[in-house]
Order: C-alpha cells, then structure tokens, then sequence
C-alpha cells in the first residue's frame, strides 16, 4: 500500500507533446482512474509511473521515494495490460508464477502465492491451461493474478477490461473493486469509459489533451462538472449542452440564465410533462429505459425516460426539470456557480 | 623417434572401393615402413583433387604427395608446387626403377629434361564392340575395323532404323562431353597430328590432318551413324550396354564395367589407324610437392616407389581395371593368368607401343578449354571444322604467348 | 454431401487437382526413379518392368565404396553444430536489433544483409586462407565457422521479434526480468515455429552442402556425406545409375524420413512462422 | 548502457561475418586489381587489366547472357509454380498431404547427387524423356548434346530445385489471409480468378518480394548441377557465371581475374537485394 | 427488399449440432436481430443464410425463392463482417466499388453510386485512403457501404460493431439503424450484446444452444421474457430470478407464489421503501444510477435506484415492488401466466 505523487510530468516525443505538466497525488489504498477520451495521455501516464517510459520532465514519487529514474523492477509497481499481455507459451501457473521466478523466490512460497492468488481468483481450476484455452475474463484474472501475486505496493492497469464483452465487463468490474478494498491496493486505472471510471474509482483524474481537465471523486464530479469538457464526457446518454441565445434556448422561447452561454441537463433530470414544448425526433428503445431525442429551438435534448413510456418520433411532448438540475458554463466552457 | 607422416592426396575417378584399397596400400607399406606414416586423403574427382591440392599449395600447407592428372604437370610446374622426381632418384635401383615404365606414359611425365611425375593410375583410349550386332549386320563378329574407312563403312552397315526412320542403334559413338579433346586425340593420333610439343608452349589445331581428323568426326555424325551434337561421357558405356550404340570409344578403365554389364560377347580392339595407330595415353600420376619437408620428400618417394612395384602395379591394375605401368607387372604371374582368362585385357598393353601424351601445355585448363569449345562447336555444327580449329588455335597461341 | 450443395467459392475444380496431381508426379519423379533404381538390378535403370527382381545390392555396393557410417556421423554433428552455433548467434543479433535502439544499427544491419548475397561458396579461397592460418583445416568445425553467422537466421528472428507484442516484453520487464531473461523466457519460446521453421531450412542446406566441405577437408574423420556421395559422379566407367540412385537414397533418408514424419509439423511452423 | 549492451550482443555475430564474408569480400576487391600470383612470380598491380580482360572475354559475355537467360526463366517460372502450388495445397484439394510432400521433396535431395538422375532423364533414346517424346511421336533430340536445348535443361533443374522452396513461404503467407476476405469477395461474386488477381496477389506483395529476392539470388548461384549436367558445354551454350568463376578461380588458377568477376557478381547481387530491403520493401506495406 | 424464410435448417459439423430445425421469418423491410450467448449458432446461421455455410437440413428462401443450394454471389445479399473484412491494399473508392467492379458494372454509373454511398455515410472525405489509415468506426462505415453499392435486397450483418469503443458503437447503432430505415432494407444482424438488440431490432430472435429461444419484438421480450433464459439474458442489469422455496423467497420470510419455482424482478422496477427486509451488500455509481446489490434471505436482488440516493454497502434497507413486476417461472424455466 503506496501513496503516489507525480509532480510536473511532462512527455514530448519530438515535438508532438503528449503530456504538460501534469500534477497528481494517488493516495495509499485508493483507486484512482485516469478517464480521457483516445490520445489524451492516460497510457503515457500511466507508464511513467511504471518506469515504460521516461518523462521528459519532472518527477515520479512512489511512497515519497523519487523513483523517476529506476527501471521498472524497481519501483515495486505491477501492471495488468489492456490485451493482458499474458505470455502465451505459458500455462496459467507459470504467468503467474513468472515474476516469481524471475525474482528466484523459493518454490515453496512461490507455490503458496500463486495458489493463494488462485484462489482469490477463481482460477485454482485452470492453472494447467494456456492462455488461448481461456476466456477473455479468465484472462483478464489471469492477468490481474500475475499483478497480485509479486504483492507490489502499486497496482497499474491499462484498460484491462476494454476487450471484455459488456455483461463481463459488468462482472469484473466489481470483483476488481472488491479485490483493490479487500487487499488495500493503490491502483491506478487507465480507461476511456466513464461507467467504468465513475463505478470504481474512489478519484477520477479526467485527462484532455494532455492535462488535467478535473480531478475529483465520482459523486463531486458528476454533481458538479468543472467544464463542459467534463460535463459531455461523463454520464450516459451524454449530459445536453443547450446553446444559450439571449438568455434564452437557441431557437426557442424558453427562458434561461442571461450569464451563461450554455446550459446543462441530465437526461435523467429531465421529465416529461413540464412546460418546454419539444418534438420527438428520435427514440431509443432500451428495456429498461426509453431515451428520447428531442428538438427544443435549434437544440436537442435527450431524454431517459422509462421503458414502459409509449412515445413515437414526431410527437409533441413537454419536458420539464427542476432548477437544480441546470449547470451553467461560460462560453469557455468554464463552471458558472448556479 | 617420431615416424615422417606424410599426407596423400589421391582421386577416385573409377567405381568400386578404391579408397579401401588405396587404405590398405597404405596400411602395407607402413607395416614395411615403420618409420613413415602414410596419411592417404580421397580428394574428389581429379578436378576436385587438383583444386584441393592447388588451393592447399597457395595457403602453404599442400599435400606432400599427390595423385593428380598427368595433364598437370606444366600447370604444377608454372605454380611452383612440385619437384622433379630425379632429385631423389639416387641408387641404380631407382634408376632401373623410374626406366621401367612404358615410354608412353613417360611422355607426359617428363619436360625439359626432368621427370615431374611418376605413372600411377594410368589408361588410354580402347574400342569396344558388340559381337552380336556384328553377327546381325552380317559383318564377322571378331574382326573389328582396322581403318577409318573401315570403322565408317561397318557403322553404316551397323545402323539401325525403326520404321519411322528413327535410329535405334548407332553404328559408332566417340563422347564429346567433358574432356572432347582426349577423344579427339585417337583421331588426330591416327592422322599421324600431334597436337601440342613437348615444351608445352605450341600446338597446331590449324593443321590441316588436325582439321581433317575433326572433318572425319564431324562427317560420321552427318551420315547418320554416329549420335548428333554432344555425347555425354558418363552414359556412353550404357548406351553401349543397351545396345544402342555397336561400337564405342571409351578408356581401358572401363573393362571391367562392361565386362560386368554387357549381356552379350563383346570385344576390344585398337583404335583403328588411318595414317598410323594410335591412342593418347591418360590417367594419373604421382608428383611431390615443394613445400614439404625435405625428409617428407624423401619418404614420399619410397612409398611411390613401393607402391608402383610390379606386384603392387599388377593388382591394381587388376582391381581398377587401369593399364599396368610397367612391362615388369605384365610379367608377373598374377596379371599374367589374368590376361589369359580375360585377353581384351592386354589390349591396351598391346597398343602402348602406338601411344602419344595426352594433350598438355602450359596454361594447360585454359588451352584445353579453347579446343574443347571449337570440337564442340564443330560437333553441334556452329562452327566448320577448319574455322572451329582456326579459332582455338588462335585462343590457345594468344593464351601460351608468354610460355614462350 | 452431393455435388450441387459444394459450395463453389472456394473449392478447386477437377482440372486444379488434376494439374496439381501432374505437377507432383513430375516433381517427385526423381525420388521414384531413385527408388526403382536402387531396388533393382543394374539393367533395370532404364527399362521398367513390373516384375523386375529386387535386391538391395546397389545400397552394398554404395555402402561399400566409402566408409558411410562415419560420414553419417560427421554430418550428423556438422548441422548440429552449425544449427546450434547459428541459433545461438541468430538469437542473440536479431533481439539486439529488434529490441534496441542505439547507434549505427542500420548500418549494422545492412552489414549482416551482405552476407545475403555473397555467400560464403564465393569467397572459398580466401576463406581457405583464413582456416588454415588459424589451423583448423580438416575439421568439422573449419565447415561451420564460415557459417555460424547466418544472416537469413537473423534476419528471420528479427522479423518475429519485431512481431510480439510489445507488451509482452513489458510485462515481463514489471515483472523484474532483466533482458537476458526476456528473451530466454519470452522471445525465444515464442518464436519456436521461426526456429523449425529455420532449423530445415538449415539443415536441409548443410546436409547436401558439397563444395566448402570438400575443399576445407582431407581425412575421413570429417567429411561428411556428399563428399563421399561424389565418388559416384562423373567417375571415368560412366554413370552407374544403381549404385548412385542408392547412395543417394541412403544419404537423404533421414532428412526424406524427417520431413516425412514431420512434415505436418514443418509446414505449420512454416505458417505460424508467418514468414513472409 | 543498453548501446554496449546492445553490441555485444551483436559482437559475436559481427565478428563472424567480418571474418569471413567482409573481410574476405574486400580483399578480393583488391586482388582484382593484382595480377595473379603464379609460382614464384608475386602479385603486382595491374590496374584496371582484369577488368579490361573481362570485357574482352568472350566466355564471360557468354556466361553473363547465359546466366541473364537462366535467370530470367528460373525466376518468374519458379515462382509462379510455388504460387499456384500454394494456391492448391493451400485449398481443400484431393491428396493435399502427399502434393505438399511432392512439391518440396526437391528441397531436401542432394543437387550433386540427384544431378545424376536428372541426366538419365536427359539422356538420349533411353532416357526418360526420350521415352516420354517417343511415345508421343516426336523426334530423338540429344537434349544436354544440343547447344540450342542445353541451357533449357539445366534451367528445367533449377527451376525443379526452386519452386518447392518458394512454395512453403507462399503458403505460409496464404495461411495468414484473413479468411474473411475471400468471403466478403465470395459475396461480391468474385471469381476464383478474379479474387486472386485482385486481392491475393496484391497481399502477397511482401513474400512475393522476399521470394524474388531469393530467386534472383539463387539465379546467380545455383551451379552444382551445371558440374555434372554439362559442364558449361557444349561450346559453352550453358555456361553461367558462377560456374565460369570457379572455372577461371579453380582451373585455370587465374586468382586474380576469378577475383574481377566476383567483383562484379557480389555487385548485381548486392544491389539487387538492397534495391529491395531499402526501396521497394517501404512501398509494398500495406500494415 | 426481401423476406427471409428459414424452414428447418440445421447444421452439424460431424457429430457436433450447431443448429437444429431453425424456423423464422424475417419480413422485408424490417430489422432483425440475432441475439445469444458466444457458440450459440448465430453466426452459422446468417452464413447458411448468405450462403457461406451449406445447411445439413431444411431451406432458405429469399423472397420467396429456394436460395439454399445457390452460391452466396447469387442470393443477392450484402454481408458486413465482424472484423469488416476490407482489402487492406485497395483504398476506402475500390474497397466500395468491389463489388461492381467484378460485375462490371459500367464505370460512370459506379463512381456515382460509390459517391453517393460515401455521401450518405460520410466517407467522401476519406475516399483515397488505406483501411489501415481509418479508425474503427470509419472502416466499420466502409464495409457498411460495400455492402450498400450492391443494392442487395437483404443485409446480413455479423457483430459489426463489437470492434469498436462504447460512445462510437452507441453512435454506430443510431446512424446504422436510420440507414436500414431510410433505404428500407431488410437486416439480419448479429449480436451477443442485448442493449444492441433491444435498440435497435424490430424483431429480436433469442437463440440458445442451436436452438430459437425466443422471437418476438424487443418490447415483448423485454416485458414478458418466455423463459428463464430469456428473463435473465436480456436487460442490464440482468432481471433478479429469485429461487421460491416453499411459495418463499428461498432463506426468507417472504412470501410469493406457491405455484412457481422462480420469481422474476426487473432492478428498475424494485423500489427503496418497501416491506421486504434486505441488506446492501456492495453499491455501484453511475452518476445517473445507482446500483445496489442486495440480500434477501439466501437470494440476492439487484435495484436500479436514482444517482443521488445514498446508501452505503451494508446498510439494511426495505424493498418494494408492484404485483404487476413479478415474472413467474415454473423449475423448468417456463414462463408462467400470471
Ligand atoms: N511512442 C510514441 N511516439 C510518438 N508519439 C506517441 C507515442 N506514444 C504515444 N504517442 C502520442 O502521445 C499521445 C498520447 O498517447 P497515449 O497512448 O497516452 O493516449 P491514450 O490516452 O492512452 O489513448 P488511447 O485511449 O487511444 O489508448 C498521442 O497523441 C499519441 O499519438
Ligand atoms: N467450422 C466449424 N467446424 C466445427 N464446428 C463449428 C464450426 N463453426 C462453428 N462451429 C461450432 O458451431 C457452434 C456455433 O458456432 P457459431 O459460430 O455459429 O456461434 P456464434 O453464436 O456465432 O458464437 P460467437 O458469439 O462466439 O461468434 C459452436 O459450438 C462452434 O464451436
Ligand atoms: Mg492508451
Ligand atoms: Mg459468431
């Protein structure tokens, strides 16, 4: 159990700049995920503080030790990859067994380890099994065994559940988060998709173009998004960025803020029978739930309503919401308090 | 005291289990010789042998003795490798001994006065017929052809054509593939041409009986009696044996092969002569190499001198099937009774008298080359004979210039 | 299945099998004549007759002319030892070359693609020079050495090294493996189709290897089996089809027999080689 | 740090190569401008002669058309057998175990020794050839004796010797086509034909070029069957480079003349395969 | 556009039944999806339909006509592949224009049905690259419209978008499922993600183990699930089955039916503030949602309750539920009648 703390790190490759500056304090036993959309720097990142790649400036503190410098097998960190990067032409006991190995411990304790992380994996009844004869869950435990069993104060994972289909995803999700709280681990989570941050992480660091756009906890960062960057990234359906026009929806008669230039709202805060005149262009029919897309103005709103609600496209509805429900943004894109 | 080891480098260039026999030599006269190690090396064929031994010569290190073609000598000497035999050649012995091969093979072994090399395994160039296909042809199967004439008018007569008008047997095949040039020579021979001088620095392809030799060669193909184009060494002693070919010229190391496989009476005779006999000489002899040690030269010399005996000569002449190099191994009762039972062996005896060198100069690879390519040439009829010959000539004078 | 379900999109068509069957026959003709020869009597190596008697006196009679068994022996251990030096070697450059960046690495590269093109047939007397300089003429291991380095072997592990995930060299690297363990644990198991696949290649080429060995060697403690195949060719009897159709038989069988056996296996490497 | 490490790796490799392809490669360069050191006469400059004596060497112009002509037929013709090989065992064809081992049993036959078998085909009115054409009514021809058809001959060989080769590389890159392809074509209607023109083809670009490489490699080395076949006769209708250099080298013993035609043969090979790991190979990626 | 008939197909490879007797009806014009687990037969199926397969037994008619010995090039089908299956050497115009160029079709009119394919599916920008220089969702747009310059009467379609990331795949479903509405094609689309299916099928066929599950609209499935089966594979998260004991939810004191064995509860449709006792036993945020895992004697219920509740794992909590969301279900897994 590690703190992390990076401090002013920087990556450029030539003259393409992946990173600037980047300024991050990972506390002991937390879960920490780094959420961007592609090419913003989350797996630059995140083999910076495995020691992969060397920052172009600033420093890597693990635990308060400067370990900018040290070759990775020396920063006590493990790392579970996004294709897991199992060895192939090894059974399931010697992958995770690998570092073991590497590392000469004595083949009773390396025994021990592995069937203990076995275990808590569920794996004890595949450990003659090659990769290729499991399933990408399987791997992907496999994989996340592999990281336990050097019993590294760190934990680095690098979308490892991006190439499960969406029910296991669903399922591992949970069993990692209970397995980092069981064990105590520091992780580090790289993943591009918010369900996933928001459902694990204890801290998001929401990356963009190579910086920080807002690092917060789940709940503060959804309630309160610090830009419309932040804001459209998270939640899904995306949360509606309405165009202010003269205070008002662009296109329409409703009235708004006269401060912001735009306007937010949540799908899910937004109700139907209320007294914003709209028409349905679009429906989405997903069992539970039925998302609506909407014109209001020039604008469009989706809408999640309940499966069981009966609307077509092209009727006229009227949504409403309540005014807590409206975040504000400058035309920067910049938090506007209510 | 340490014995001498000395390092023998030797070609196979016959079938059979030559390298046991040459190993058991070996192992004779070390049990004779205790002071000397004989150290016998299979090199290849002759070319693979000459190019080992030569190769070995350049980076220092060359056999002490060899086995290579009598057709080398100038080419050893022009590389400085060997020394002449008479350095060793001391007692009276060893005088009588190195007189006692037949002058024909000498020929080839000797230039400027000195012997370079010491006969071995030797042969020349014999014809063999097949009886039954004399018989057929109404020709009397145990009179070959003597003459030119005589050899063209039986191969007419032996000819045999389907009823397509293809033939399935040629009355006469001389190979032209590899070494044409030694074939050539029993042509040229009989012609009473002799190709090149004894300083190995001149030849005469352009004489007009050379010319004539290569017109009469050339003439039996055209008739239809003899193959067209090039005839492949290595498959003539089959084609013999299939009887697709009555009569054929081919070296005396091939007795014992046809005597194996021919499935019916053959005979072998002289070549025929048309101004005079003749047949080149061909085959190996021993040389010593220069960059060996004195005492390694002198043993070297001992074991060929042990090893070309008659009575040594006489077995290995009765194991390869080449010709004995000496008068003295014809004498001895083994080789004797082995020629009463088996008289087409003392053929080649028989015609060493007629014999001439094989074919050799200076520079001896590139000049062969040059006639070797206008025979051929003139075989797949590229070029005339005259013009054929005039070329080579004009390659082999430019080539032997500085021999001069 | 009847003929009018079959698919036709990808299947061959009677006229394709019957080409490729023609082709086949016609190219392994060769083997089948050597076969017919060599179990026959010498006045069958022309003339084909079903009840031609069989004998296995051709195979005495090669067996005879040289002393085979030790030459067995001695390529046997020459393509060991040049499979395994170059191997090692190959292993050992191409990891370098994949893995590591430092200077002068093309240039380094284009050095070892030299030896693509002039290969060390062309270079025999210099080569000669240099052995026996170093004394090592006559010796198996004079055959190998100009050989050891071998920049196909390179060249072709290059490739596969280049081809695994990088990650996998990572994973290892977290995991505390230094690069001498990477590539014992990781590239080299990995890449075991590309080493059979090299491994016939190879052996295939120095079994049948003819001139080299010839001219760096004297004795018959290291020469190895197509020199002593030569005492067949172009000997001054002519060309006595029997004796060399067994030799040759005699002298191929293992690899005919390997391949044979393996075949499956070599091909599949082959492709899972991917080399391309 | 990883630099060292990095070359010492290489080292071992290096120092081989050095020894024993660079070394040797340069200093038969410089001999080509020695004369050639015969018995006690030493080696002197000579300038530019053996190369002057090349040009005016009428073998060598021989061998260089000649070897221009094998080349020329063994390479397209050994590779579009591989191809089409790969392209039926590469099917579900009938037989596919035994035409695998067919095709690449040449591959692992000794060329000296299965020369031999290749001249009894050859040979004249018995040989298996003539027994094939006589059986279709045509003409006796003495095929290794004839300067017309000798070349052919021992192109024939080769191209035998090749394609077995060639073909294991090509299927192996078969194999890696995503199957998927040939339905999505299958879908279109394309035909077999047309799908490998357009897309087989193309895809097997790469191994195409490492094959050519190869084959024009091997179209400038394969000579041990011209040893026993015909010797570079008759007239040298069939004489190639390679075996002219080792009949000039290892023959006539004119070092330094055999040296001026290394020169030149490692020159065209050298080009030939630089032309393709820095030029064509950058243009043929398609991943 | 075309219906699809399938009447008995069955196919076995060897001894091993990959499907049995399928019968189904695909109308012209409509929209159906192919929904199961992995090796369920769904991909044999639309290739025995494309023609890529030849079925063991029964028919396939197209329009009306028996297709079932004909090539695939014959049925007049468009296929789009799971990996998209472009020529990785031709560029984004010959990709496209494949198919016409093998039929030949006369080149002005091919370039201008290859340019309006581009245009409708924004590809006109991208016409002259390599498939290796687009992203995911660019070559799944390729492949789409190699599939549509054929004017194939029918669509087949193999996970198409299980390629790509979660925003671009919720994307891709919209403009793919406006594109079959616009030009009136009829689909047969794979999938093994029900969101996918329930979004955008007019008709989802449930198969399982070779077999059809179930085939019916996605509403209907989603409302009145057949069997167990069907009941827990469509909806996420998946319907609560709640094993009865004795007319009990097993291990509790609360009562349900005494005539069936499962009891079916949708998560959105159970309530906080109910009169069945249960324990939270681990909670999961979706800034909209928030999902907790619950006990309930020896069962376990999942809720779907609103972002901005908090509950905390361990916390005892009532649940509720009307009689109308109860799904009943015999041991067999049947559906029973309410
Ligand atoms: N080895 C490299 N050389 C040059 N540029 C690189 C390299 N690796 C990454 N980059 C660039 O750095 C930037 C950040 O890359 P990074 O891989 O960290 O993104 P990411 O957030 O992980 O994206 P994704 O979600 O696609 O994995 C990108 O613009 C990328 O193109
Ligand atoms: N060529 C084949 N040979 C033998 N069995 C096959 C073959 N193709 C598929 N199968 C088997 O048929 C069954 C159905 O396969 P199919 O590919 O249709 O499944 P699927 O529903 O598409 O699964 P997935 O979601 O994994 O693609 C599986 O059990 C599979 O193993
Ligand atoms: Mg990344
Ligand atoms: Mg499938």
């Amino acid at each position: 159990m590690s703190s992390i703390q990076l401090a002013g790190i920087a990556k450029a490759w030539g003259t393409s700049r992946a990173l600037e500056a980047i300024d991050l304090q990972v506390d002991a036993g937390t879960f920490c995920v780094l959420l961007g959309p592609s090419g913003c720097g989350k797996s630059t990142t995140l083999r910076i503080i495995a020691g992969l790649e060397t920052a172009s400036a600033g420093q890597v503190l693990i635990d308060g030790r400067d370990v900018t410098n040290l070759p990775p097998a020396q920063r006590g960190v493990a790392m579970v990859f996004q294709n897991y990067a199992l060895f192939p032409h090894l059974n399931v006991r010697d992958n995770i067994g690998f570092g073991l190995s590497v590392r000469k411990v004595e083949k009773g304790e390396a025994d021990k380890r592995i069937a203990h992380a076995a275990e808590l994996l569920g794996l004890a009844a595949l450990l003659d099994r090659k990769p290729s004869q499991l399933s990408g869950g399987q791997q992907q435990r496999v994989a996340l065994a592999r990281a336990l069993v050097a019993q590294a104060r760190v934990c680095l994972m690098d979308e490892p559940l991006s190439n499960l289909d969406a029910q296991l995803r669903q399922q591992m999700r949970t069993e990692l988060r209970e397995l980092q709280q069981r064990l105590g681990l520091t992780v580090v989570y790289v993943t591009h998709d918010q369900a996933e941050a928001m459902s694990m992480a204890d801290q998001v660091v929401l990356l963009n173009k190579g910086r920080i756009e807002q690092a917060a906890q789940p709940r503060a960062l959804y309630a309160a998004p610090g830009t419309t960057f932040a804001a459209s990234f998270i939640g899904t359906p995306a949360m509606n960025l309405l165009q202010l026009d003269g205070g008002r929806i662009a296109g329409s008669d409703v009235v708004a803020s006269p401060r912001a230039a735009w306007l937010g709202l949540r799908p899910e805060a937004v109700g139907l029978g209320g007294d914003v005149p709209a028409t349905v262009r679009s429906t989405e029919y997903l069992g539970a739930d039925l998302i609506l897309h909407c014109d209001v103005g020039t604008q469009s709103i989706t809408v999640r309503s309940s499966g069981e609600a009966q609307v077509a496209a092209g009727e006229r509805v009227r949504l409403g919401w309540a005014d807590d429900a409206m975040h504000w943004f400058d035309a920067e894109g910049r938090r506007l308090p209510a | 005291q340490a014995p001498t080891e000395i390092s023998f480098f030797y070609p196979v260039a016959v079938g059979g289990p030559i390298t046991k026999y040459i190993d058991g030599l070996a192992a004779d006269f070390m049990k004779a010789n205790p002071g000397i190690k004989v150290n016998p090396i299979y090199a290849g064929t002759y070319q693979e042998t000459i190019v080992k031994a030569l190769t070995a010569h350049k980076s220092g290190t060359p056999p002490v003795t060899s086995v290579l073609l009598s057709t080398d000598m100038f080419t050893l000497i022009d590389e400085d490798a060997i020394v002449p035999i008479d350095n060793f050649v001391k007692t009276a012995d060893d005088k009588a001994w190195l007189g006692s091969f037949y002058k024909a093979f000498m020929m080839n072994s000797q230039t400027g006065g000195k012997t370079w090399g010491v006969p071995f395994q030797r042969s020349t160039v014999v014809m063999y017929w097949n009886k039954e296909a004399f018989k057929e042809a109404g020709l009397d199967p145990n009179r070959p052809p003597q003459t030119w004439a005589e050899l063209k008018d039986y191969a007419t007569k032996l000819t045999k054509k389907d009823a397509s008008g293809k033939v399935t047997q040629w009355g006469v095949q001389i190979p032209s593939s590899g070494f044409p040039y030694w074939l050539f020579q029993i042509l040229t021979t009989t012609n009473d041409a002799i190709l090149a001088n004894d300083a190995g620095n001149a030849v005469k392809f352009d004489d007009p009986k050379v010319v004539e030799a290569l017109q009469y060669w050339v003439d039996l193909g055209k008739a239809g009696i003899h193959p067209p184009g090039v005839v492949e060494w290595g498959t003539t002693p089959k084609d013999f044996f299939e009887k697709k070919s009555a009569i054929i010229f081919t070296t005396t190391g091939n007795l014992t092969n046809v005597k194996n496989n021919a499935k019916f009476d053959f005979g072998v005779a002289m070549i025929p002569g048309n101004k005079r006999k003749g047949s080149p000489t061909g085959g190996g002899n021993f040389y010593v190499f220069k960059k060996a040690t004195p005492a390694q030269q002198e043993a070297a010399f001992r074991f060929i001198k042990w090893i070309t005996h008659p009575e040594r000569a006489a077995l290995w002449s009765m194991e390869t099937g080449y010709v004995a190099v000496s008068e003295a191994a014809y004498g001895t009762d083994a080789l004797r009774k082995y020629g009463r039972d088996f008289p087409q062996a003392l053929v080649a005896r028989d015609q060493l008298p007629f014999s001439v060198a094989e074919f050799s100069t200076h520079d001896n690879q590139r000049v062969t080359k040059a006639l070797n390519d206008g025979l051929q040439a003139a075989l797949t009829g590229t070029k005339s004979p005259a013009q054929a010959m005039k070329d080579a000539q004009a390659e082999a004078d430019r080539l032997l210039r500085s021999y001069k | 299945m009847n003929a009018t379900q079959r698919l036709a999109y990808n299947e061959p068509t009677w006229l394709d099998t019957l080409a490729a069957w023609v082709l086949a026959i016609a190219w392994i003709l060769p083997l089948l004549y050597a076969t017919w020869t060599a179990f026959h009597p010498g006045e069958y190596s022309t003339k084909f007759s079903l009840f031609a008697p069989l004998t296995l006196d051709n195979f005495r009679r090669a067996w005879e002319a040289a002393p085979f068994a030790r030459y067995f022996l001695n390529t046997t251990l020459l393509v060991l030892m040049i499979l395994a030096v170059q191997l090692v070697l190959g292993t050992l450059a191409a990891y370098a070359f994949a893995r590591f960046e430092f200077r002068g690495k093309q240039v380094a590269f284009a050095l070892v693609l030299v030896q693509l093109m002039i290969m060390p047939d062309i270079l025999l007397v210099e080569n000669y020079k240099t052995m026996s300089r170093l004394g090592l003429v006559d010796t198996l291991f004079a055959i190998g050495l100009p050989y050891f380095a071998s920049a196909f072997c390179i060249f072709l592990l290059r490739q596969t090294f280049l081809s695994i995930p990088k990650e996998l060299d990572e994973a290892a690297r977290v995991e505390g493996a230094s690069a001498m363990q990477v590539l014992w644990r990781i590239y080299v198991p990995l890449a075991k189709p590309v080493y059979i696949a090299f491994a016939l290649v190879s052996v295939s080429y120095h079994w049948n290897n003819f001139l080299w060995p010839l001219i760096v060697t004297n004795s018959v403690n290291a020469r190895p089996l197509t020199v002593g195949l030569q005492v067949f060719s172009s000997v001054d009897q002519g060309v006595d089809w029997s004796v060399i159709t067994a030799a040759t038989l005699m002298t191929s069988a293992p690899l005919l027999i390997a391949f044979l056996l393996f075949q499956r296996q070599f091909v599949q490497s082959f492709m899972r080689a991917g080399i391309k | 740090m990883t630099r060292i490490y990095a070359w010492l790796l290489l080292l071992p490799a290096l120092v081989l190569l050095a020894a024993f392809t660079h070394w040797p490669a340069v200093s038969t360069v410089i001999d080509s401008f020695f004369s050639a050191p015969k018995g006690a006469r030493k080696a002197v400059w000579v300038g530019l002669d053996n190369y002057r004596g090349m040009v005016e060497d009428p073998v060598f112009w021989k061998a260089v058309v000649n070897n221009l002509w094998f080349a020329g037929a063994t390479i397209p013709l050994s590779i579009g057998l591989a191809l089409a090989m790969a392209l039926w065992v590469n099917e579900r064809i009938a037989g596919r175990t035994f035409l695998r081992m067919a095709y690449f049993t040449p591959t692992v036959l000794p060329m000296i020794a299965v020369a031999n078998i290749w001249l009894f085909f050859y040979t004249p009115q018995y040989g298996l050839l003539e027994q094939f054409t006589s059986l279709l009514g045509l003409p006796p021809h003495n095929w290794l004796g004839d300067q017309r058809t000798a070349l052919a001959c021992i192109t024939v060989v080769a191209i035998w010797k090749e394609a077995g080769f060639f073909m294991i590389f090509y299927l192996a890159a078969l194999q890696t086509l995503n199957p998927s392809l040939r339905e999505a074509a299958a879908i279109e209607g394309a035909s077999r034909w047309y799908f490998f023109r357009r897309v087989q083809w193309p895809l097997l670009m790469p191994t195409t070029l490492f094959v050519l490489v190869n084959a024009v490699i091997n179209g400038f080395r394969m000579v041990d069957h011209v040893f026993i076949l015909t010797r570079g006769g008759p007239d040298n209708a069939s004489v190639l480079l390679l075996y002219h250099l080792y009949e000039v080298g290892f023959k006539f013993w004119d070092t330094a003349y055999a040296s001026a035609i290394t020169v030149v043969l490692v020159g065209v090979l050298a080009s030939v395969s630089l032309f393709q790991v820095f030029v064509l190979d950058k243009r043929v990626h398609y991943k």
